[in-house]
């Protein structure tokens, strides 16, 4: 699959779209479907479409384990971290309405940071959980 | 009986979904088969949430009457749940296949059972 | 800020940041300080939601500053601040003990996993019981069931594995049922705050969603806190898990099912549905009796010291869910308190197993296998472990009920509450239960004091930090089983509420 | 749906069982639409049609595709589903009918969450962050839980078989 021409232009042509949408997705949750579950899904579904194409090593140099790895943990944290900062201005655990000076306002940003949060964590996982299942087959090669 | 077609609908994929789950000896089988009774529980939430005549929960001036949104995002949770549970349990079940070298529970059980029996044999 | 009066929120979330920290950090003893930092401040917040409880009745706290039926709502009544106390207090004691257990049990790379995984599974079950809301209860339920899986599949065994993915898969299933209960329930009410649930369940009664919902819940936690004949998960996955693991999940898990399995009944349904409409209880008196006497007697022919333990604890859930079905004050206290004596002495017991394999795994092979704890190879331990064999043998009289101990509190305000209803023979059938509970500690102290050591090998104790936690959870065994002003004075003024709040 | 479930039942190659579901997964999402849950719709799409598929047959690859022939008879597994079945189809009966406006779940609560108090068109969104942000933290904590615990399932091998995956 790696050497197909076709496959690789439209591959190179489509990827960025595809994170593109991703984005469009999770800002335009607000008003249309969608939001960070789904946003996250998509990016990470960009990046193991270039990982399918271009061989596993490119997509790992893209976007290495390590920084996977944090992902994982930054979405929650980030999330959480939303929750403490409503703490801390005043406000119960996860109040948005104290994050600015008009209520609506800061609830608009808190959703927006935890759409964040949940983005990145959920992207994350994705690569992560196709990385181990990929390169777990490199080396013991099991059947299909 | 028109009125509850859609539960009707709904109990026959869970319960098609349950038994596989607890029918079926192959590891993988098992997964689909809980997934697909998990996504039918799905339907129970959701569609007691539609009006006739309703449109979609997303605010806009031209329409007045929307479906309950409140099913909509329990459901979302349990999908992304349903998916955490069938990722680790296909990650279990790759480590069975790994140290086992099959995926059938009653192969596995006997192995198990071979185990047991040599500690008995050397006690 | 505050600090009192954000409690019920630091209660979770501080133990639920622990986790990912944890992952950012990638090193072992960082992790460990980390989540053990977080466990301690979860302690101190369940100390101070006790106080508060006691002062208040009811501490209510609204995450997001929603009001409750549209928003998320903390509840921290007696009942949820006892077990938050157990929780926590028991995480508190486990994890300094998995310092030194784990490095014999689990290849290095993985430890911050698992402080990670630990971390989870604590704020998953704190979240449980803290929580208000229908909903948040399954999803809390799903994060301590998923790190524990993972926990339990951290066992060196292979056999782990299976024991694992069997408690996933029955496991699942139980929490899809209490999914659908949930929503039965959330389709004739509309809401999904609990209290106002129950207001709005009086409604619509003895309607038949109502009672299907009641036997969804009831099946599903059944599923989770190992009834008796749903526990055919427990006894592989706690032998073949590591020993802080079981520890921590004998003590805990099943106990925090059961609060969830009390909080549905009592404050959700409230009595009439649940003894008034259906024969749940004489179904609850049948099984609970089943489990005291079958799993007892399956415990006294296992050959394997975890698996025995594992059997006993089927079994002694059996004299929690007894105490539900009396549908009285003393039957829920009984209940209560054995629900927390137990899960200590549990908990003192599998610590000090781990004790015993640690050492063992010293002395084999450089501990390059697993050994697994048949009774042969115990032939006189007490020689060589005296202290950890003393610990077991004064924890094992606490299963039997001998005055002095806590189990001896439980049985007793169980006796009391069958007395009070005049049904003498359950008196009679706790008694002989007990006996097999005599059979199989005596195995033990059999093996152990009385067989001849294979080889004369010297005094090799478990290492002081296995020895300490463990003998700490021993010593709260006496204690509670001497002063019973806080199990019973929290136990009682909880299923007051409890009832009262049920009428 | 119902169909494809059926034939999933029976079918014993794995392949086809994770095809399979993955077109059960896809009905589900149109259904969703119907019943205009449009964001659920999409999720499940994404992740049931999506992200399970290409996990089975990730972990499909790494196992045998064909499944054993059952030994015993499930007359157990049977008859407890039919018991299952029983006791929904005799809740289920109860609830209020189809699109029913009147019932509990339109009354209470959900009303509020249409009046658009904090100005998210959007109200699955509005809710799942923040009327019920709580529980999206908890579900976000438990995607994490699941790829923390894969790492800790997965990554085992690596050190014994050392750098030949590196």
């Amino acid at each position: 699959m790696k050497n197909d021409l076709v496959l690789r232009v439209v591959g190179k042509l489509l990827i960025p779209f595809i994170l593109l949408f991703a984005v469009y997705v999770q800002f335009h949750g607000d008003f249309g479907p969608g939001g960070g579950f789904q946003a996250g899904t998509i990016f990470a579904a960009g990046i193991v479409f270039h990982a399918l194409i271009f061989g596993l090593e490119r997509a790992r140099k893209v976007v290495p384990d390590a920084l996977v790895e944090a992902m994982l943990a930054a979405g929650v944290l980030l999330y959480a971290g939303v929750g403490v900062a409503g703490l801390l201005l005043g406000g119960n655990f996860l109040d948005y309405f104290v994050l600015d000076a008009d209520p609506i306002h800061g609830q608009h940003r808190g959703i927006f940071w935890v759409e964040a949060g949940v983005a990145v964590t959920v992207c994350g996982v994705m690569l992560k959980i196709f990385y181990m299942f990929a390169s777990r087959g490199d080396g013991s090669g099991g059947g299909a | 009986m028109i009125g509850h077609f859609s539960h009707v609908v709904t109990v026959l994929l869970m319960v098609a979904g349950l038994y596989v789950v607890m029918a079926r000896g192959n590891l993988i089988k098992k997964l689909v088969g809980l997934s697909v009774f998990q996504t039918s529980v799905y339907l129970l939430y959701i569609a007691p949430g539609k009006l006739i005549g309703g449109t979609a929960p997303i605010l806009a001036p031209q329409y007045t009457l929307y479906s309950n949104p409140l099913p909509h995002v329990l459901i979302l949770t349990a999908i992304v749940v349903g998916v955490a549970t069938l990722a680790l349990g296909l990650a279990i079940a790759v480590r069975i296949k790994e140290t086992y070298g099959t995926i059938e529970e009653d192969e596995i059980i006997a192995a198990d059972n071979a185990v047991q029996d040599a500690e008995d044999a050397r006690s | 800020m505050s600090i009192a009066a954000h409690l019920p929120a630091l209660q979770v979330v501080l133990p639920l940041l622990s986790a990912p920290l944890a992952v950012l950090l990638r090193h072992g003893g960082l992790a460990f300080a980390i989540v053990t930092a977080g466990a301690w401040a979860a302690f101190a917040a369940a100390v101070g939601l006790w106080l508060q409880a006691g002062e208040l009745g009811v501490v209510s706290y609204h995450i997001g500053s929603w009001a409750p039926p549209w928003g998320i709502e903390y509840r921290v009544d007696r009942l949820a601040s006892f077990v938050l106390l157990l929780v926590s207090g028991t995480a508190a004691v486990v994890l300094p003990y998995s310092r030194a257990s784990i490095e014999r049990e689990i290849p290095r790379e993985q430890h911050y996993l698992y402080y990670a995984m630990f971390g989870l599974c604590l704020a998953g079950l704190l979240g449980i019981t803290i929580t208000g809301d229908a909903f948040n209860i399954f999803v809390f339920l799903e994060i301590s069931s998923l790190s524990t899986y993972v926990l339990i599949a951290l066992g060196r065994d292979r056999r782990a594995l299976a024991a694992s993915y069997r408690y996933l898969i029955m496991g699942t299933i139980g929490a899809t049922f209490i999914v659908i209960g949930i929503g039965f329930l959330y389709l004739m009410t509309g809401t999904l705050n609990l209290a106002d649930m129950a207001e709005r369940l009086r409604a619509v009664e003895s309607s038949r969603p109502a009672l299907a919902a009641l036997a969804f819940l009831t099946v599903g936690i059944s599923l989770k806190l190992a009834l008796f004949p749903l526990h055919q998960w427990l006894p592989n996955a706690y032998t073949h898990a590591p020993s802080a693991v079981t520890a921590f999940l004998a003590a805990t898990a099943t106990k925090v099912s059961v609060y969830v399995l009390i909080r549905f009944w009592f404050s959700v349904f409230g009595e009439t549905l649940v003894f008034h409409n259906l024969p749940l209880p004489q179904i609850m008196l049948l099984l609970s009796l089943a489990a005291m006497f079958a799993a007892s007697f399956i415990a006294i022919f296992q050959d394997n010291l975890k698996r025995l333990f594992a059997y006993s604890s089927v079994g002694q859930i059996g004299y929690i869910t007894l105490g539900l079905h009396f549908d009285s004050v003393a039957g829920l206290t009984a209940s209560i308190v054995h629900l927390f004596n137990h899960g200590v002495t549990k908990a003192a017991i599998f610590l000090l197993i781990g004790g015993i394999v640690a050492a063992s795994a010293a002395t084999t092979a450089q501990g390059a296998v697993s050994p697994r704890l048949t009774f042969d190879r115990l032939a006189g331990l007490a020689k060589r472990m005296p202290l950890t064999c003393f610990g077991i043998v004064v924890a094992g009289l606490s299963l039997i009920g001998v005055p002095g101990t806590a189990g001896f509190i439980s049985k007793w305000t169980l006796i009391v509450a069958a007395l009070e209803k005049e049904q003498y023979w359950l008196v009679g059938a706790i008694l002989l239960s007990s006996l097999l509970a005599v059979a199989y500690v005596w195995r033990f102290v059999e093996v152990a004091y009385f067989k001849p050591a294979p080889k004369a090998s010297g005094r090799q104790e478990a290492p002081p930090g296995l020895l300490i936690p463990a003998w700490l959870l021993v010593l709260a065994t006496i204690w509670f089983g001497l002063d019973t002003s806080f199990t019973i004075g929290t136990a009682a003024e909880a299923a007051q509420q409890l009832v009262r709040v049920g009428k | 749906m119902l169909m494809a479930v059926i034939v999933l039942a029976r079918t014993r190659n794995l392949f086809a069982v994770i095809v399979l579901s993955g077109i059960y997964s896809f009905l589900m999402a149109t259904l969703l639409v119907a019943l205009d849950a449009v964001d659920v719709a999409m999720t499940e799409a994404a992740v049931g049609a999506g992200v399970s598929t290409v996990l089975l047959l990730g972990a499909l690859r790494l196992c045998r595709s064909e499944e054993a022939k059952p030994a015993h008879r499930p007359w157990l597994p049977l008859a407890l589903s039919l018991a299952t079945a029983a006791l929904l189809i005799y809740g289920a009966l109860g609830l209020p009918d189809f699109a029913d406006p009147e019932a509990p779940i339109h009354r209470h609560v959900a009303p509020r969450y249409l009046e658009n108090e904090i100005d998210v068109p959007n109200v699955v969104t509005a809710v799942l962050a923040s009327f019920r942000g709580y529980d999206t933290l908890g579900e976000t904590t438990v995607v994490f839980t699941a790829g923390a615990g894969i790492i800790a399932l997965l990554r085992r091998r690596k050190s014994k078989r050392g750098g030949d995956e590196k």
